[in-house]
């Protein structure tokens, strides 16, 4: 088991890719992402309305080794800052298989 | 006549299910059209509305007649933005303005579609082509809008800006490729595939309306709360624009020559604003601006007023010019 | 005659294809019905049979017949839950039997489909506002059950109880309201709305309900294990209950001079179970009920008995009064 | 970045309205949610069954500041007691931005 | 003649929405069909082909020339992946070789439906066991390339092996249990059966086909970056082994007198590649197999190829050999 | 609150039963999962496929009490090796109800 950082992000949908170019820019070894999520934050209730696509949220979390942790938040910042969303980060260990 | 016209209008199912949708909210139903249903009802809905669209153009061949009503389709799409953007910013930041134009400059398929079974329903003709101006009058709002924006605004954001991904937002869009492609598939595949998809594009069509139709009234009732942000101001717009567009729309489509229902529609058309293409575009070229604005006046205040009292209004109006 | 019923009843699609999905899951298929289609699929059972329903109304008219079988309906709907209840409190908490009261009161929508169809397949004719007595049964048990439950328990919880929240949940229901709300919707919307809809809700019905029916084996087969837990008493309680209400409704139905056909669809309503609104209902305003009980009674064992050995038997008894 | 306490909440679906409303009145910040997921538990198995929708669950998750944990978990306890459920607190750092 | 049915072959809607799915890909267009659409389209194919193929035997029954019909359908599905898999052991890995042999072996059901509209628009007749045919060549693909995995596998988990779960894997997997399942219900459900599903099994199909080739498209153009991974042995094994398979197919027909649409159906079985029943068996069976080599192959070289070149070569063929 | 350990596993979609069997047989109290997650890892991008289904994951998050981790963990181990996919395992404390 290693230590590694455990990135969370929640996203506008329509900034998905981008933040997943962000992410392979930055070298991360992977992700995973939930597509749809629905929730409420500064910019109100999201989601729950699949007809118009405008509301939704997507969530991706990548697991990364802890060096690389400020370079990946810091590429993640700007996005963040103008698109809102949110960036949890905690402590995990990694089973090595 | 226009009485009838407007309870004849609002007795037909795909309106009442609209309403349904609504009720369903008021009386605190849980009732729900689950995702991704809603996004598979509207790609059917311009796949299929494409398909009809190219299959009447195949029949009709495309004669100057309908060159100048797509031309003047393309115009209104353009010049419609531009007012709405200046009429707008006495109130707004530049980004809502921009947002909002591009949604009133577009068009919304399901209010076509309603118009156009209206017309069926009176045996009034149209030309299949109309689809093609539909088509057509999607983008260059978006364009326009986001030119607009990037002119007006102080916002670093707007800077970093690229033509190809403004053109891909524009033409691009997933409904808006996918009415385009549907239609030049309608033109090329002919009598044959036209037959072999009757069923599915023509007949169940109706039933599929009524559904969609119920998750927007849904989603409307829902999105009502955010109008209080929105205010008198921008309520007013959105039953205000639409009778302008009218009023513009109206003389054009009378000068221009086209028939009764072509008109009806080109004047639909210009009244409806976009709830699905234009939206999906401005949240990636145009983020600042707040989608809790141009969704539900699009949305809950003109969908709703165009298909009730605008149709019957419109077409009266027509009526009494043209005959 | 009776067996040639059971066989020819065996014999069609959409009970063939819920024997398939019993069958998958028996041999370890992954055969599966992916969320959210089996959802979509019952919403347009509902619409397409409470269109239909409200289609007949319009067409029939209410007679005096009629409104006297919707007021038999809502009794039953009402009475079934009571004598329920107290069978069930010999072995079961206070929370169990209400809720599984409840299930028997209400009725099964895709039961009352397939006997429709078996009905039509005999050329036996019924009225359209059977739907309606359909759409009727679903509430009141719902709202018998939960009062039952609040004079009976003791719990806590029971206290804190709303009128308002259990109106909402009986009758707003999304499954209650959509149902209600099409039936509207076809009885306002008349001859052409009909026509208009025809292809959806007539035509390619019976396809979706195979694909319904199939989802619903699966389903039924992975609760079987359920079962147990049920035990003797409940499993022998989701066949005879059918039985006792069928042996109190056919008798009804006479007296009340319904038609053959009527008395028949009648009879399949009292004895069916629902596992759609109010397993919903029940999560909601009886939480301390265990649905691993009441969904997998009516779902795998009252509904494939009553669509199965069911439906030819109350025929058959009918016939023979009837005659 | 500030330390925050991440909050899930596991819950039958039906209680989800329920529990958003107790997370607004203890005043998070906001909220993410999976509105379906499945899983197992001490009330069985749950979901894989959307003909009746009586076996889905909801996930909820929500980072809120230390001082607001207990208050927020306070006001879930009875549901949870009342309805089953499982709520986690783990620690992790919010990236302002 | 040739250049005619390619062309005419080429402006059918389902192959024009497959190239339009590629086409938005390429433009980057964000038009997607939301998962689990695509699952339940491919579901309903199964279920309407299978239903069909059985209501076909039905009405036909079962004579001798239609038994050898099958046995050569097995025996060419258990052939195939013997001589393709020790073609790919020159350059691949025991697990990959035997995964794209199980791949080729087996059967497309969309190639096959693409194939039969082909023939209907061509008035050419082919039998309703043919659909039976197909549902048999599924699983002894599958079968025999798990055995050569076996056999020829150094690897420790090729040991650990279950008759149980391969058979299971075979013959259970959701598809295949599907198209089996619905043939069965066809045959039983007989005459009224067929008419109450035919607006639902034959009406809508080709549209629905349409949307599933437009998914298809996508997926396929998503999917074409793998097959760098694949490089040029792969990608021409993926035209060249239909065009063997073919090779050895027509003549098998011609002496068993197979009759002129059936053979053609025969043929395209046998040149088609499955990427939906044999990939979900292959990542249970052989999960050592690369999932981004089969797939590619076979949906976007195998498939394109068979239904733009491939159909009307091989119908030029058969027409000279059977005139 | 007691303390536990989180364990998140994310896996190709069709080792999804033989993963919760796993977990049932190292006695889990329970677990929670979200049936269809998109990714990339070692063996590249995953999901957004949903026609042949074969680039599917599934995530898996299930709260264990300290001591059982280590069984848990050895368990899965063996899969995670032959079929990929990724385990992470954190610190969070459980709500008793
Ligand atoms: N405190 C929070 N806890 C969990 N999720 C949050 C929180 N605040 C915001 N979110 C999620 O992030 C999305 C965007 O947040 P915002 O940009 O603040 O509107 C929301 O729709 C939520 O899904
Ligand atoms: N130990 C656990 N780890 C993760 N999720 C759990 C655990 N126990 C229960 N759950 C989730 O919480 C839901 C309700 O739990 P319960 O009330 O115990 O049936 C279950 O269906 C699971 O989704
Ligand atoms: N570093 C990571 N962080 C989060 N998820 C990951 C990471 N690496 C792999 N995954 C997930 O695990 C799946 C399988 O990984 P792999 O076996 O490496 O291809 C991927 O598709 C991702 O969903
Ligand atoms: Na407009
Ligand atoms: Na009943
Ligand atoms: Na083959």
């Amino acid at each position: 088991m290693i230590p590694v950082k455990k990135i969370e992000i929640i996203i506008d949908k329509h900034e998905l890719p981008n933040v997943l170019k962000l992410l392979d820019a930055a070298g991360v070894s992977g992700y995973t992402v939930f597509e749809d999520a629905t929730g409420k934050g500064d910019r109100g209730l999201r989601g729950g309305d699949d007809l118009t696509g405008v509301f939704a949220n997507s969530y991706v979390m990548s697991a990364c080794p802890i060096e690389k942790l400020h370079l990946i938040v810091e590429s993640l910042r700007p996005v963040l800052k103008q698109r809102g969303g949110v960036c949890l980060v905690s402590d995990a260990e990694w089973i090595i298989h | 006549m226009d009485f009838n016209l407007l309870i004849g209008n609002f007795f037909n199912p795909p309106i009442l299910f609209f309403f349904l949708g609504l009720l369903a909210v008021i009386v605190k139903s849980d009732l729900e059209i689950p995702t991704p249903i809603p996004k598979i009802l509207s790609l059917y809905l311009l796949f299929a509305i494409g398909f009809k669209g190219g299959v009447g153009i195949a029949a009709g061949g495309l004669q100057t007649q309908i060159v100048i009503t797509l031309a003047a389709a393309t115009a209104m799409a353009s010049l419609v933005p531009l007012y709405a953007f200046f009429i707008l910013r006495r109130k707004l930041s530049v980004a809502d303005a921009a947002a909002i134009a591009a949604t009133y400059g577009s068009i919304s398929a399901v209010t076509f579609i309603t118009a156009a079974a209206f017309l069926e329903k009176l045996n009034i003709p149209y030309g299949g082509y109309m689809v093609a101006a539909m088509a057509l009058m999607e983008s260059p709002a978006i364009i326009v809008a986001v030119l607009l924006y990037r002119l007006r605004s102080t916002d670093r954001s707007a800077a970093d800006f690229s033509w190809n991904e403004l053109g891909r937002d524009a033409f691009f869009n997933g409904s808006v490729f996918l009415i385009m492609g549907s239609l030049v598939i309608g033109i090329l595949s002919g009598e044959a595939g036209a037959r072999a998809l009757k069923p599915f594009t023509y007949d169940i069509f109706t039933g599929v309306l009524c559904f969609f139709l119920l998750d927007m009234g849904i989603v409307a009732a829902k999105r009502l709360g955010d109008l209080k942000k929105a205010g008198v101001f921008l309520t007013a717009f959105g039953v205000l624009l639409p009778l302008i567009n009218a009023a513009v729309a109206i003389p054009l489509a009378y000068t221009l020559g086209l028939s009764h229902g072509d008109a009806f529609l080109f004047t639909i058309l210009c009244a409806s604003a976009s709830y699905i293409a234009v939206p999906a575009a401005m949240r990636l070229s145009i983020p600042e601006a707040n989608p809790s604005l141009y969704v539900p006046m699009s949305l809950a205040i003109t969908f709703p007023f165009n298909i009730i009292a605008g149709m019957p209004l419109y077409l009266a109006v027509i009526n009494r010019i043209w005959s």
